[in-house]
């Protein structure tokens, strides 16, 4: 599947992870369901408890993993069920976004949201956008070029030196 | 490990738009899948056999299935494994309906997605390992902190129901604020007539064991198991000997020292005293900061005078040790602060009402005493500063409640209420008196609330102003009251005689304190807060706390029995079973490679993080590291996260399961 | 007037200190650590423009080991580390004994003179030439040129760049990384037993040195010590390849200055960034 | 460090006094006051009937020129245009597009983080205790009501008062004269401000029941920190004594001159003469203090 | 053996040359820190009296990571896949003997039990063009462990320095070859032949053979105590040294079915270096591994190959981020072992 988003006849659909808390996004992603609300169908949904669980590492991760894109929601401030969990999480986000920025992953490829479980809308608002920005982004080329050296057999064929 | 897929089709619903037959092929394909087949309901008992069936023919040790969101089925599918030897852990679900068939039109994009969701999951459960439910037995008694009218009513309810409770007063005696009221709204009953009856049944009631003059001073252990110590106050009184006679109290000569906390500091009472007459238990304390014995060892009056030898001047704190199962808190409410501020409060304080400056500026409170019959003036309206009669009264709701500037954003319900009663009661006293209220809007939902307001107005003719007061002086012995008609549009100025204030409810100074000790949040204002503002609101984030009555929010007496009865009612549900069982999802630390920094600790919301001690064989310290209790765990698995070497996991979300599915997305 | 040895030995022969991590002078006249055990070893520590190691690294290794308190050479800018770690309940303020000493700044390469243009770029931004606290003092601070803060305008450079151009930028540079982790031996902030990159079953960070893994790698290393990293630059110092680390701490210190007034290692008493909140922490960038 | 001294127009005219007293206190305390070199008005109430650009503008220019001034704290004695001064910063704060537009305006950057502090704020800096050092006169005989008027404690998130509706800093400041404050209840209350000149009469009618109070609360003076609140309680005392005749004066001083002769300065240097209500009665019961000898 | 000339002008065109002919070009980055496709063009490092790069040029031959094959798993059945490898001919400039010199001595374990294809292919495919050394300072010792500053072994071809040229011996067969192939940028040179070693003579700084005599029977010695006590257990030493050649075996996944074994530089140093699955760690402590550098370098090393491991160009010592000086050390064995003697 990889080969088939360099085949350049095909129109590039991006891939997003979105890293979801389980009682409010993804919650609020059954209720987009349950309300049969149409959204694009680019995002896979990878549930955690809490927000305060997702480390900065996988967001890494997905990005090696060849996401274009990452999303990452949960409950808004005070509703955590976990308390503070989310609190935690976005100071966490605070520092890393600003890092990533800094080595060169504009935010346009890592977004972030609030999705209570009755904000079925909201939800579709924000897969679309997301999923939006970053078609009009491209894919994230640059970053699997770093892959590249040694990860992908399939690029070595062009030659590449291991 | 062998792993047995199943597509749902949920008949049209998953089926529309997934090719369900394709997604199991697809499936099939997947390393480590041993069986993989589709079925247009997996949820009924046909399909649920399938699985069944699948599990004991091809020996599956793992299961994922492809449907609905995991909130609808997932137990159904577990229930289904374990009954045919599968742990019910090693079931994945993935969600296909909510999240891939209902939200999408291509068929094309749908089975493709479908896929993908399905390796997720199938990469996910290779990385599960059989768990089991955590048990935890439970004791069955329960503690009830406060015993105002929450506190007595949730104390009942629990003993009726035939379990024990401790009931822990910090002041002399139980009956809280209740007590204090003359009349009660709507009905104008006497409070007393009503409490009365409920605080001696509490006194009389074998399975209750009631604590006055005692505070919680720790609380370890979790739902079910909590171990709570707490602080006797020394009443200098051998309450086993003391008979209630009151005798030592009314021989006591220290009589003009210490204002009455009951009569709202509208009255003195004795150095060696019982709160009120009906005060329950009727056992009188000794004031230490007034009784002269205990300034300079002089008068020891009432040990003279007492037959049973009760008086103990050496008796110290004590601290008893209590385990519980379930704990309510019901600490209730105080008045908001007017005179003055305090320091570091978010209370800003009314100066310009007078209140503390001018005597016939009073609250609530204490006019609720000056209208009792066994208050100060047994209940004639006579105004503190002379004792006369005041022949008009102005009464002004919302003093910090609804105020941002002075602090308080939220409306205490209440006094909307209390004010109408008060200026009924006034009424109904001095006939011929003027009564005005001040008013903001007029909040009187509840049975029989608005007509009971109309009835004020109507036929009690109390004259409602809708405006604020700016201020308040004093001039020729008449308390000048400044304010505005809104309605009239124009200031108005009364020369009152007397001023009540309807001052803001707000919680107990020390009930963050508590909520510290209890471990559960509270608001800004120090009121507790709970799990879910509508669907559960009487529990707190902390296993088996519950709460009840105005420490949770401003509320009047109905509102807090039954909150009181809930939160009995929710201590019973966990009382109906000897076992708890929880979700075997808790975080797990790895002391071989944990470094000990307790960041983990720092941002655990349930303080389930303690510091584990690794000592050799010769008790030589080899490091300190942090350890999981999990029966506070509630498994958010923020530690997990924030352990920057990893050393700590959360069961059941464990990393390798996580990048398990991150990595399959390389696969999308 | 050097003082440093005499209260040394005193502190030894006083047991003020168990021992004394400390700096001595090798045949090259360069300074490197040295852990002093006796009043004799005392005679071999020394300090001057050349003390360029951050010693509290040293700590994590005698801390519950050693019976009395560890005595410790510190310069100001090294102070915060230790600070830093009082902080992260790592050390107690009670286990040590600190023996700041006046600092007349150091130097980038030891081969070389001490000059302005030989002089750490942390010397410019160091908080003082005196130590904030010690149990006891040496040396006289003698003022000294500041040297160009050549990372500042390397840092403006880099923020000018566009997203790709930085991200290229980076992995010019990471690229060159060989994963010998002399960045992570040498901070003092870096303290966990086992390392997040050491540890398989699962794999965190991959460790090949890939670009993509060597990315990943400096990424979580500076998260890591995002709100942690006091500055004391060694990881540049010892990067065999040059690589401008402290680049990304700094930047990730200065978020934290900007968003939270946060600096860690000023107080040991304040709570630490990371594992604390604020519900006023702002979040316009969360839809 | 000097104190950037924002004078304002009144300082000029009707409240000369207000200015002269200052500079005679601040003399003694030894702080240097930095006038603004070419300040213009602050705009006062004109401004913000007309153009709210403008009521913005008048004032952020001279805290520009302030700012050109390599100022960072800035004195303005009268408490409307402190109170302008204050609004314009934190609007241009707030507001990025009105910053930019006066910016443009005034052709020039403005930093909003300049330091803007009234009388009340500037006494409660110095602190009691550095007052103290320097009194000689002895006060005790004197009643005070502090009267705050409306800007000094109005609107709360600009004056910044310690309450809004019971202040109490100007007390704390006139005690440490050693003179007595009496608790009153109009310190709050508008004298009537602007409508001076237009409508005479309001402002007779609500000065009066601010002076009656005082007199009523046994005040020998009334202390203020504003020149249009002087302006009315003093000038316009003359209109309320000829309505009610026989009724007794009281007289109004500047906070700053009650403490020039807390400290010893020569009244005239304060400008105390100048003064509609004589202000004799009040100098009788001010007496030397008796030096203690150890 | 005939001498050759070849102008530095020539040399800048040679390289041009190289390259046009597809070749693998690698010379001394600006910086002067290791050894690059992108070197000085300028050829600044043909100058030889500074120290030697910062990181040796072994990465060329032995990378900090190479992958052994890709897999791929298809329902069921795993495919391999051989990596492609750089085939084009690979010119190095401006090695020293220090650098030179370690291609032989790794060889020797590259090519012990199981011949290490990929070292070997590189190596074949490679001319070593080696450069007199005109630097020693206090860190260099290359005279005492059996190198001189030149050395021409490991070399295919020697250049030594004269004023806007070089002299260029002829080592090997491949180097004759490639002489022949690009006879055109050399002359050939009947002055003075160079004087034989300029600056064999200086005393020696340690001898050798006292240190291993002593390595022998000293396992349990106290020095080792405090020989490795400031060191911080990184891999620094190790990975700039142009000897050092342990490496680790990973997996690297790469999807749910696939990734690629590869082959990554390891270093005694670190403390997990030698843990054992058990969690038994026989080299648990910084002493333990110091005592294996050392004698890995000195002894065993030797013991097995007759070589030394270490071309004494002290890379380790100048990088070490605790000034830990190898020869110091080894300074001091020399020391005890005398005075055990004695």
């Amino acid at each position: 599947m990889l080969l088939q988003r360099y085949n350049m006849e095909e129109k590039f659909e991006p891939k997003i992870a979105a890293f979801v808390c389980n009682w409010c996004t993804y919650t609020g992603a059954d209720l987009a369901g349950t309300s049969r609300l149409k959204q694009q169908p680019n995002a896979r949904l990878i549930r955690v408890p809490c927000t305060g669980r997702i480390d900065p590492v996988f967001i890494i991760k997905a990005f090696e993993s060849g996401a274009d894109g990452v999303l990452v929601s949960g409950c808004h401030p005070g509703d955590c069920h976990y308390n503070a969990g989310n609190f935690h999480a976005r100071r966490r986000w605070i520092m890393f976004r600003e890092l990533l920025e800094f080595a060169g992953i504009d935010s346009s490829r890592l977004h972030f949201s609030w999705v209570s479980a009755s904000e079925g809308k909201k939800w579709v608002d924000v897969i679309d956008g997301v999923t939006e920005t970053v078609r009009k982004k491209g894919p994230f080329d640059q970053y699997r070029k770093m892959s590249r050296k040694i990860e992908l057999p399939e690029l070595e064929e062009e030659g590449v030196e291991i | 490990m062998r792993i047995g897929v199943f597509v749902c089709h949920c008949g049209e619903n998953i089926g529309r738009t997934v090719d369900c037959h394709a997604v199991a092929e697809a499936c099939a394909h997947f390393p480590g899948v041993a069986h993989s087949e589709d079925y247009k309901y997996m949820c009924s008992d046909p399909g649920q056999n399938l699985i069944k069936q699948a599990i004991r023919e091809k020996g599956l040790d793992a299961v994922v299935v492809g449907s609905c969101s995991p909130h609808m089925h997932e137990k159904t599918f577990r229930k289904a494994c374990a009954d045919a030897g599968v742990n019910p852990y090693m079931v994945e679900i993935a969600n296909l309906r909510e999240h891939c068939s209902w939200i999408h039109d291509d068929i094309k994009a749908g089975t493709r997605k479908s896929i993908d969701l399905m390796r997720f999951a199938v990469e996910k459960v290779k990385f599960n390992v059989p768990l089991s439910p955590i048990r935890v037995p439970v004791t069955k008694r329960t503690l009830v902190i406060g015993g105002g009218i929450s506190g007595i009513q949730a104390a009942l309810d629990v003993a009726n129901a035939g379990y024990e409770v401790v009931l822990v007063e910090k002041e002399p005696s139980i009956g809280g604020h209740m007590s204090q009221l003359s009349e009660t709204f709507p009905t104008l009953d006497c409070s007393q007539c009503i409490l009365t009856p409920r605080m001696v049944e509490v006194y009389q009631h074998p399975k209750i064991k009631l604590m006055s003059y005692s505070e919680v001073e720790k609380v370890d252990g979790f739902i079910g198991n909590f171990t709570v110590t707490i602080r006797k106050k020394a009443k200098s009184i051998k309450e086993e000997f003391c008979t209630g006679c009151g005798l030592c109290a009314q021989k006591c000569p220290i009589k003009k020292k210490a204002l009455s906390e009951f009569d709202e500091g509208l009255s003195f009472r004795s150095a060696m005293y019982v709160p009120f007459p009906q005060a329950v238990p009727n056992i009188p304390v000794i004031d230490r900061e007034v009784c002269t014995y205990f300034k300079n060892g002089k008068c020891a009056l009432c040990k003279s005078v007492c037959g049973r030898d009760a008086i103990d001047f050496d008796q110290q704190d004590r601290f008893v040790k209590e385990e519980v199962g379930a704990i309510i808190v019901a600490t209730g409410y105080k008045l908001y602060t007017i005179d003055k501020k305090p320091e570091g409060s978010i209370y800003k304080g009314y100066g310009e009402y007078g209140y503390g400056k001018y005597k016939d500026v009073i609250d609530g409170l204490q006019f609720e005493r000056i209208a009792s019959a066994s208050g100060p003036t047994s209940g004639e309206i006579l105004r503190p500063s002379d004792n006369k009669e005041p022949q008009k009264i102005v009464f002004i709701q919302c003093v910090g409640s609804r105020d941002e500037s002075k602090g308080i954003s939220y409306c205490s319900k209440i006094c909307c209420m209390y004010t109408a009663k008060h200026a009924m009661l006034y009424k109904h006293k001095v006939h011929h008196g003027e009564a005005y209220v001040f008013y903001m809007d007029i909040r009187s939902g509840g049975k029989n609330y608005e007509e009971f307001v109309r009835r004020a107005i109507e036929e009690d003719h109390v004259k409602y102003i809708r405006g604020r007061v700016s201020k308040i002086y004093e001039e020729d012995g008449k308390l000048i009251v400044r304010g505005e008609d809104t309605i009239a549009g124009m200031p108005v100025t009364i020369d009152a005689d007397l001023v009540v204030l309807a001052t803001a409810m707000v919680p107990q100074p020390e009930a963050s304190v508590l909520a510290q000790t209890l471990g559960v949040s509270y608001d800004k204002y120090g009121y507790f807060q709970e799990v879910h503002p509508k669907l559960r609101p009487v529990e707190t984030a902390t296993g088996g706390i519950f709460l009840a009555g105005a420490c949770h929010s401003p509320r009047d007496i109905p509102e807090c029995v039954s909150m009181a009865s809930a939160a009995a009612a929710k201590t019973m549900v966990l009382f109906g079973s000897d076992m708890l069982e929880r979700e075997p999802v808790v975080a797990e630390v790895d002391p071989s490679t944990c470094a000990g920094c307790f960041y983990c600790k720092k941002v655990c919301a349930y303080n389930a993080i303690d510091i584990n001690e690794i000592r050799d064989r010769k008790g030589q310290l080899q490091k300190v590291v942090a350890h999981v209790n999990s029966g506070l765990c509630q498994g958010c698995g923020t530690c997990n996260a924030t352990c920057p070497s990893k050393s700590i996991e959360l069961i059941g979300f464990r990393d390798d399961q996580i990048f398990a599915q991150i990595n399959a997305f390389a696969e999308v | 007037m050097n003082g440093l040895n005499e209260v040394c030995r005193e502190a030894i022969s006083g047991n003020k200190a168990a021992l004394i991590i400390g700096y001595t002078e090798d045949k090259h006249h360069h300074l490197k650590p040295f852990i002093a055990h006796t009043e004799a070893d005392t005679d071999k520590l020394t300090y001057n423009h050349n003390a360029v190691n951050n010693l509290a690294v040293y700590l994590h290794r005698f801390r519950n080991r050693t019976e009395g308190r560890i005595g410790i050479v510190v310069k100001p800018c090294d102070l915060k580390a230790i600070t830093a770690l009082i902080q992260e309940n790592r050390v107690k303020r009670d286990d040590l004994y600190v023996i700041g000493v006046n600092c007349s700044g150091v130097v980038k390469d030891q081969n070389k003179e001490f000059s302005k243009e030989n002089t750490q770029i942390k010397c410019k931004t160091c908080a003082g030439k005196t130590p904030a606290w010690y149990d006891v003092v040496v040396e006289e601070s003698v003022e000294f040129e500041l040297p160009e803060d050549n990372n500042a305008l390397l840092m403006k450079q880099i923020e000018e760049m566009s997203a790709e151009e930085r991200l290229e930028f980076w992995n010019s540079e990471f690229e060159k990384c060989i994963k010998c982790y002399a960045c992570r031996e040498v901070c003092p902030m870096c303290y966990c037993d086992q390392c997040i990159v050491d540890k398989t079953e699962p794999r965190w960070i991959e460790s090949s040195a890939t670009n993509r893994a060597n990315f990943a790698w400096n990424m979580i290393r500076a998260f890591h010590q995002a709100g942690r990293c006091i500055g004391c630059g060694e990881c540049d110092r010892v990067c065999p390849a040059d690589i401008p680390l402290s680049l990304l701490n700094r930047k990730m210190g200065m978020v934290a200055f900007k968003e939270f007034g946060y600096r860690h290692g000023t107080d040991m008493n304040a709570p630490t960034l990371i594992g604390t909140f604020s519900t006023s922490d702002h979040e316009e960038f969360i839809r | 460090m000097n104190l950037g001294y924002y004078p304002g127009c009144s300082a000029e005219g009707t409240g000369k006094e207000a200015d002269l007293s200052l500079k005679e206190v601040f003399k003694v305390l030894d702080i240097g006051l930095d006038e603004l070199e070419d300040w213009s008005c602050c705009g006062a109430t004109s401004a913000h009937v007309t153009s709210h650009l403008l009521s913005v503008a008048l004032p952020a220019r001279n805290l520009l020129l302030a700012q050109k001034q390599g100022l960072n704290e800035l004195l303005a004695p009268c408490a409307a245009c402190y109170s302008r001064l204050v609004s314009s910063q934190k609007e241009m704060r707030l507001d990025e597009k009105t910053r930019m537009r006066v910016e443009e305006l005034l052709e020039d950057k403005m930093n909003t983080g300049m330091k803007i502090c009234n009388l009340l704020q500037v006494f409660e800096e110095i602190g009691p205790e550095k007052l103290k050092d320097h009194i000689t006169a002895d006060l005790k005989n004197l009643k005070v009501a502090c009267y705050y008027g409306c800007l000094l404690v109005r609107p709360a998130d600009i004056a910044l008062a310690d309450d809004v509706e019971d202040p109490h800093s100007m007390e704390a400041i006139v005690e440490a004269t050693g003179a007595k404050t009496v608790n009153w209840n109009f310190k709050t209350e508008c004298c009537g401000a602007a409508h001076s000149i237009a409508h005479t009469d309001i402002v007779v009618k609500l000065s009066k029941k601010i002076l009656d109070d005082a007199i009523k609360r046994g005040a020998d003076v009334i202390a203020v920190a504003c020149p249009m609140c002087h302006s009315n309680l003093d000038m316009r005392q003359i209109a309320i004594i000829d309505q009610d005749k026989g009724r007794n004066p009281i007289p109004v001083l500047y906070l700053t001159e009650l403490i020039g002769l807390a400290m010893g300065i020569d009244p005239a240097a304060l400008g105390i003469n100048s003064h509609y209500i004589d202000v004799k009665p009040i100098l009788s019961k001010i007496t030397k203090r008796e030096v203690v000898c150890a | 053996m005939k001498l050759m000339k070849i102008e530095k002008a020539n040399l800048s065109r040679l390289i041009d040359q190289l390259k046009k002919d597809n070749h693998r070009v690698i010379g001394v980055t600006p910086d002067g820190k290791r050894f690059s496709e992108n070197f000085d063009e300028s050829l600044k490092f043909m100058e030889t009296d500074t120290p030697p790069t910062a990181i040796s040029f072994k990465e060329h031959f032995f990378p900090k990571t190479e992958a052994l094959f890709h897999y791929k798993n298809n329902n069921g059945a795993i495919d391999l896949k051989e990596p492609v490898i750089d085939e084009r001919k690979t010119v190095v400039f401006g090695a020293r003997p220090c650098d030179s010199a370690s291609l032989p001595i790794l060889s020797k374990v590259f090519n012990w039990d199981y011949a290490d294809d990929f070292f070997n292919r590189r190596v074949e495919n490679s001319i070593i063009i080696g450069t007199e050394c005109n630097h020693r300072d206090d860190w260099c010792f290359c005279n005492e462990v059996g190198l001189s500053q030149e050395s021409e072994k490991g070399s295919d071809i020697f250049m030594i320095p004269v004023e806007d040229a070089f002299l260029v011996k002829t080592i090997s067969e491949k180097g004759a070859k490639f002489i022949e192939e690009y006879s055109g940028f050399f002359e050939s040179y009947t002055g003075i032949p160079p004087a034989e070693n300029k600056n064999g003579h200086e005393e020696k700084k340690f001898d050798y053979d006292n240190v291993k005599k002593w390595l022998d029977s000293h396992f349990d010695h106290g020095f080792w105590d405090e020989a490795g006590e400031t060191c911080l257990s990184c891999g620094q030493c190790a990975f700039v040294c142009p000897t050092c050649h342990c490496f680790d075996i990973v997996d690297e996944q790469c999807g749910t079915c696939s990734g690629v074994r590869a082959k990554n530089w390891d270093a005694c140093q670190f403390s997990l270096f030698t843990k054992h699955a058990s969690g038994h760690n026989p080299r648990d402590s910084r002493e333990k591994r110091y005592r294996q550098r050392i004698s890995h370098k000195f002894k065993y090393y030797n013991d097995k190959f007759s070589e030394i491991l270490c071309t004494g160009c002290g890379r380790c010592s100048r990088g070490c981020p605790v000034s830990i000086d190898i020869l110091e050390l080894v300074e001091e064995i020399d020391h005890l072992a005398h005075s055990n003697a004695g």
